[in-house]
């Protein structure tokens, strides 16, 4: 695994971006999810919805053109590819809570056996509200959980049964950390895939969670 | 759709994709802004038996009256049915089991479906034959009728013009169920009247995103 | 009153657009309330709302002037006037549902003394559907049932309470017939006026409704 | 709006007609697409208390945050404030009673309000701490939570463009909350750049048709 967390942080997001399927329609969540959108390996070509209204979101804008009524749900600015389209809330909604939205790539300060999903509140700190991360979180048809394994604090964010509020009741599928790639099965986490350099132990002597790995890694 | 592009072929190809007894979501309002096209080919494939969601039916000889005289509903939801008596007829039979919806509910229960919702709570047919074995829910004193979603298999809608990923815009009352339909069905085929490059929509302008498009037909002027 | 249908049915549609007021949108049924748009008194500027999907119809075009995507609810050709503005059936219905339509005029099989509505079903006949009429009776803020009074088989169709099936409870304001103009209160019919050449007795003699009357008329 | 054309005043006009205990929906998202004028005009008028419908509140020095920040808001409906950290003290502080909603739930109680819905069944928030004291309704074996339609005395909302009945049209990512709010208020104010003839607007393009905007107030450029 590499040490500084940059390296780790690109490494989730490039693996991340190894889900994607030519011709997906993705939502990224704010912070590391958004990070996704630079790894997108040649040849795939996805379309990122954001829930303020548009589909077929570009990359950021060169400085001094960027247009004052074109941001996504981060707040950032950015640009639209050809093809793309803008809607309302409502219609934006939709598109998410409707099941047409094929991948969405979340944060996560816990995330559990179950494959709940708590994202939104850090006990404590100032509350930042809830925003678009439910209806993506509850509609998206796959959703991935992408976070480093270990908080700030020390503490592992893969645990039992998240004791955080949840963003959502067992709906992420697969959770990329930096120690390794982790599906969630009606059977429980099945680890798919170990980061480079990490070992079954440096993982499973760090999180609670009930780990199963799908062969010898 | 999740592909780059959205499929183009002949209606005749598209609506071989309809299997019976799967439910059928056809555009349209008294005939304007019905895919034609779609409805004629499917006629000649005679797919039977299939189940419509539908505003009305058109007419016996245009439209989606002419599925009916050709005997390959089953069932349908519908909210109009007066300009094609052949239906009163088959209802009368014990032929077809038609379900009337008003028309607000009908169109709020296929956004219920594309949208992801449980349902549509509703004033609409409160004390009316409608209301019959339906839940009503009380909300801060008032009643309202719980409405299920309608989901279809296949949607079959027009619109004006199309890119070549889906994205779609319309013209005039065209709109009608169309673009709410392209929402709810797992397969979309929309019949156009022209197909242009990606990029040649307006991005303000595009009223379905492609992502509700699965397939393109021409449109065959008549 | 008048001999003729014809003219009894055309003093109805008069009669009903004198209820309109400058600025208001209204939603008009299939048949004799169609007719109500070619009465509306000069001064008086209204804009005529189709749930098909229009708001802004103006008069029938010329012959060969049709236009083949723009028709109103009833099927036939239209026009629109500047500042008309087109939508689906989705946001159609919410404007009317919503309480944004200030009058719907529809034509009644039955109405009766609670402001019972009944106008989709015929018995005996075959059976149109429901189309928008159920929901533009329940959202319309002032429904006006515009009718003859005695149908084609002699009955009347002002009655105590509806016998057919109802299009919407209690939602019926005004009702304007060839015999007269009579509100719907929370106490019962009122008449408010009577057709030309309408006595008291003509009206009270044919239906079983409860009338009070406004004042001598 | 029910008069031929939209009434047509400054902000300052405007916002007087709000009045203290109001309930006002204001649109935009993370700032882009908010009424800039109309809100800085009611900070300097001060109106206060008030209760906000409004899916964030901006920032503390521009946008809803104003309104925080000069104390005029008791209560308020919103999905995320964490770009206003004010809000955060006001509330720790038990002087503003937050409400958090999901986005795409507030979005639809919103319409809901304005299409005479009795509410919203979402899947969004089961099981979560937004389930709290909802109830939940089964529909065909799956679960939702009801929530509630949202009306305001008052909404003010940022269009791109309008023709002088009030027929509105919008630009990129301004639309978010902007369309809807419009319907589901008594009063609606739309602030925009610019206000043509009737007619100038083509009639495929408008978004908000005029029976939903009251007031026009034209935008300033800060």
């Amino acid at each position: 695994m590499a040490a500084d967390r940059d390296s780790r942080r690109d490494w989730i997001a490039r693996r991340a971006a190894m889900e994607l399927r030519d011709g997906d329609v993705v939502n990224l969540g704010i912070g590391l999810p958004t990070t996704v959108a630079g790894f997108v390996p040649p040849g795939i070509r996805v379309v990122f919805q954001s829930e303020n209204g548009v589909l077929g979101l570009g990359p950021r804008p060169a400085p001094g053109d960027e247009d004052a009524d074109l941001i996504d749900a981060g707040g950032g600015y950015v640009t639209v590819v050809p093809g793309a389209c803008f809607f309302d809330s409502a219609a934006a909604f939709n598109m998410i809570r409707g099941g047409h939205i094929d991948v969405a790539i979340l944060g996560a300060l816990q995330v559990d056996e179950l494959g709940n999903l708590a994202n939104y509140i850090i006990p404590g700190k100032r509350v930042p509200g809830i925003g678009g991360g439910m209806d993506v979180a509850t509609g998206a048809r796959r959703v991935i959980g992408v976070t480093e394994l270990m908080a700030s604090d020390g503490t592992c964010k893969l645990v039992p049964r998240c004791t955080l509020p949840l963003t959502a009741a067992g709906e992420v599928n697969l959770i990329i950390t930096d120690y390794g790639v982790i599906e969630v099965t009606p059977e429980g986490l099945v680890v798919q895939e170990l980061a480079p350099d990490v070992q079954p132990e440096d993982l499973t002597s760090r999180t609670a969670a009930r780990l199963r790995f799908i062969r010898k890694l | 759709m999740s592909g780059q592009y959205a499929h183009i072929m002949t209606a005749d190809e598209a609506v071989a994709l309809i299997e019976p007894e799967q439910t059928v979501m056809i555009g349209g309002f008294v005939t304007v802004g019905s895919p034609h096209t779609l409805i004629d080919a499917l006629v000649r494939r005679g797919t039977r038996p299939i189940r419509l969601i539908v505003t009305d039916n058109g007419f016996e000889d245009r439209g989606i009256g002419r599925l009916i005289v050709n005997r390959q509903v089953s069932q349908e939801f519908v909210s109009h049915i007066g300009l094609c008596p052949e239906t009163g007829r088959q209802m009368a039979a014990g032929e077809m089991d038609v379900t009337l919806v008003p028309q607000g509910t009908l169109i709020e229960q296929i956004r219920a479906s594309g949208a992801g919702l449980g349902g549509v709570l509703t004033p609409t047919g409160l004390g009316t034959a409608v209301e019959q074995g339906k839940p009503k829910i009380q909300v801060d004193g008032r009643e309202y009728l719980l409405e299920k979603p309608l989901r279809a298999d296949v949607a079959l809608i027009r619109a004006y013009r199309a890119d070549r990923q889906g994205n779609l815009v319309y013209r005039r009352v065209m709109r009608n169920f169309n673009p709410t339909m392209a929402t709810a069905a797992r397969l979309t085929i929309a019949e156009v009247d022209e197909v242009v490059e990606v990029g040649d929509l307006d991005p303000e302008h595009v009223e379905t995103p492609f992502v509700y498009v699965d397939i393109l037909v021409g449109c065959v002027i008549r």
